[in-house]
């Protein structure tokens, strides 16, 4: 039963701290963020300290799922080093979503094509691919809306 | 505060030399720098070696080959800034009373294709997204500006055409050819909307200078270049599009790091945008040396098309950039490149340039952005 | 010349701390610096940063955690002594009135085992050989040294063994833990003649130092810890054993480079060495404390059996010596190694470090020695 | 015919410039280096400078294949990296070879016991290792006689 095998998988975040938990279903997970308690800035991920105030008194902030797209480009190659994407290579876009909580972060485009600054966007969260342990690791990008 | 001279220049072709180790490469550009000072090896006190993709202490063993004299020599790495860091504590060496001659060398033996994210400080979750490609940040920044000012992809190309052009003269560039307007604005799309005529590669070469204590300097030459300023900066808060970056504030805007740097050293140097004679700018890509010329002040925000537009920037123009063939023809060996700048400038302010030599040049100066932001700026004057 | 004084002292732990990133690291140990020093980090004018492992621009992904203030923050590396020609670099920029207050951070998060040999500059012939194991360079020096002078395997397990016992009250230190003579001299031979119990570990941790221009020290402590000297030298031709070398030459013989910086650290200082109270020396494995204690001129050539047999560098002898445990026990991160000795003596001027102080100490002296020879010297006094 | 296999494989230095050529046969290969033309220092390779006196003026000279020991140690472990001796490992002496021509060049020794300074040691040129382009990578080390 596909139900079954999918249970034995382990989900793991592409990195410590980006996803609101549990990681199942993915449908629920947004991105988490950090706010600065001094300042109010706000960090993707676990902030180790404020980069605008220095401050290291941080507080958990779940991000929108909904951005605009403040810039944009198309990667056209095969990023280097191990890079876990589509093999043969596929083009993607990539841009800086700027978020109701006063960040921009850069993400992965579902698009290539039709890209344009200010255009709404939607929070994908997926499965990227396995790790060595089984493990489905999560990882995010963002679709046009 | 003392005042340092450039007494001696050298230079390693920049390109690919599958046959030359990259001490080797160094070496040729240190001894033409001593020979350049009529200075031997064993009267240097101090030397810095910028480098950043080579083995730890490659500094230590260009020293070596040169003579084991037994001075400081050590590497110092700021990503693409690292040959400016390296002139930068050359001066503060001098300036300190430490030494009063020192050698400051760039080299690098880069491998092909985009730059290894790992080295760059990229994490593993961004190398597993994909988001490791250095020129797309380039292209962010570019695409969000020329959504503000209306800079067009006309402008970026005409910017590649020039430097290719100018290149034609530089026996020390990896390509030394011009391309019309029509090649390089049919070359392959890289990053939207940057080409492949409108980036530079990572290569291999070397450059080096002797620095000395203007006081000492006519020991060595009649015609000492006196460094006016060398700063170095990095970006205020979420002022800089440069990788690794994973995020920009949306709240907080502050100049970016190439303002802040052009502002210290006309400051240091004591003088405006207008009496640059020269400059070697970072044309990474070609946007980038749009952007510059806003930073620099060589024209107001958003005006840099009109710039390229009028030919302000061509070697006879009113402020000639990138005379050399910028980066886009010579390559990015990132330690060297931006001490290769330099090298190109002190001939310039000495008039030895030949067929790309700017007429009359008094001022010059060198201009290095990279990864992490880092920005640094040397300005030399006759 | 102007006078440096360190006015903050911070360190994070030696070990293997998996949780914690390189910049985590780097942060505790800055953090405890500038608190230290009661000085916020926005006040700070300039940075440096000692790694050799780590990926370019660690100082600046360090700077930014801490806020971007814009400051040049620039990686400096000189393999073991990389801590070092940070500090130095910190000084000469004090010296020549860059900045009055800067920051020197050292940090390291290395592999386990045998150091990455082809990072510390091996060639890949002399991997494929074998030829790369760090610690036998050091065991061939011993094995020479002992065959010309009469030292014993007995006085460098005597090193470990005061060693070992004198970490056990450093909380800092990776190993806190005394061992017998017997079970030093019974661990496995690693190269001989030397064995596992006297020989360190690469591991990882920082240590940070607030430098400030003495004349404005006053601002933020009232007991400013003065850089007496600050040198770094490479070895004279064929005088050093350490890797990478494939040769030495058996005609020319030159006083290896301890001795060098020795020479210069005193004069710089104005001190002999009978001035010293305390040092930390490079205890990478223990037959080098003994070859530094001759360098260092705390005895004659050959005489540092003696000298450790005499009981003359234990914590209540006349010049004790590694009373922080040594790296033996601390764990050798080697960008942050030479912060971090400093950092125990700054705390033993201050007469802060409970059971492992050294009684009215007044002089400090730290010196590091590495791949390539890189030598260095620092000596603080109160 | 076992000949004929060994005349097809190519020996190559495991450095350029370490040794005199031809590399077949064997037991005919010296050790190569560089005499400085200025100050008379002898170096193992093809010298790109004097570490003595700077001078880039050099001759190439044979090596003598008699040698003395000057210092020792034993690896006991398997050396970091792609070290290309016996797997399972097996301990070796290294040691500095003191030779006439006034250098002392690090080497591996055949044996690991009984070493003792001032022995005398003749040189050893040996297959190391077939690379990945099928050549015979030719190494040396030194043998006590
Ligand atoms: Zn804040
Ligand atoms: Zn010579």
């Amino acid at each position: 039963m596909p139900g079954n095998e999918k249970a034995q998988k382990k989900q793991v975040p592409i990195k410590e701290g980006f996803f609101t938990m549990p990681l199942s279903p993915l449908e629920n997970v947004r991105l988490n963020g950090s706010k600065c308690r001094k300042c109010g800035e706000v960090f993707l991920g676990k902030a180790i300290g404020c980069e605008n105030c220095g401050s290291a008194d941080m507080e958990e902030l779940p991000l929108s799922k909904r951005g605009k797209l403040y810039t944009y480009t198309v990667i056209e190659h095969r990023p280097p080093g191990d890079y876990k994407g589509p093999d043969p290579f596929v083009p993607f876009g990539e841009g800086f979503v700027e978020l109701p909580e006063g960040l921009r972060i850069v993400a992965p485009l579902t698009e290539s094509k039709n890209l344009k600054i200010g255009m709404d966007l939607e929070l994908v969260v997926h499965k990227l691919f396995e790790d060595a342990n089984g493990n489905e690791v999560i990882a995010y990008k963002f679709k046009p809306v | 505060m003392k005042e340092v001279a450039i007494v001696g220049a050298g230079i390693h072709k920049f390109g690919r030399f599958p046959d030359e180790s990259p001490i080797q490469i160094a070496l040729e550009a240190v001894r033409m720098a001593l020979q350049d000072a009529n200075i031997p090896w064993k009267a240097i006190e101090m030397a810095y070696c910028a480098r950043c993709y080579l083995p730890a202490s490659t500094g230590a063993r260009i020293g070596a080959a040169l003579g084991k004299t037994g001075i400081s020599i050590i590497d110092v790495e700021s990503a693409c800034a690292s040959g400016a860091v390296a002139i930068r504590q050359g001066v503060l060496a001098i300036q300190s009373g430490a030494c009063d001659v020192c050698v400051v060398v760039g080299v690098e033996k880069m491998p092909r294709g985009f730059m290894e994210p790992t080295t760059l400080g990229f994490e593993p979750w961004q190398v597993y997204m994909g988001l490791t490609t250095n020129p797309s940040y380039w292209a962010m920044n570019a695409r969000r500006h020329m959504h503000e000012y209306g800079i067009t992809e006309m402008h970026i190309a005409k910017v590649a055409y020039k430097n290719h052009r100018n290149s034609v003269h530089n026996p020390y560039a990896m390509y030394q050819k011009a391309f019309t307007m029509e090649e390089i604005l049919n070359s392959p799309v890289v990053c939207s909307p940057t080409r492949l005529l409108e980036i530079c590669a990572p290569n291999e070469g070397a450059a080096a200078l002797v620095l000395c204590a203007s006081e000492k300097a006519h020991k060595y030459t009649s015609k000492p270049i006196t460094i006016a300023a060398c700063v170095h900066s990095l970006p205020l808060y979420a002022s800089d599009f440069r990788g690794p970056i994973y995020q920009l504030s949306a709240k907080v805007s502050n100049p970016n790091p190439g303002v802040v740097s052009a502002k210290k050293a006309y400051e240091q140097a004591g003088i405006s945008p207008k009496d640059v004679s020269v400059a070697e700018v970072q044309d990474t890509d070609a946007f980038n040396e749009l952007i510059h010329y806003e930073e620099l002040g060589f024209c107001g925000p958003g005006e840099s098309g009109r710039l390229i537009d009028e030919g302000a920037t061509e070697i006879g123009g009113r402020i000639p950039v990138n005379a050399s063939g910028g980066l886009i023809s010579k390559g990015e060996p990132i330690g060297a490149s931006h001490v290769g700048q330099m090298v190109d400038l002190v001939w310039q302010l000495r008039g030895q340039n030949g067929p790309r030599q700017v007429a009359n040049a008094r001022v010059g100066l060198g201009l290095v952005t990279g990864a992490m932001g880092h920005s640094a700026i040397t300005i030399i004057k006759r």
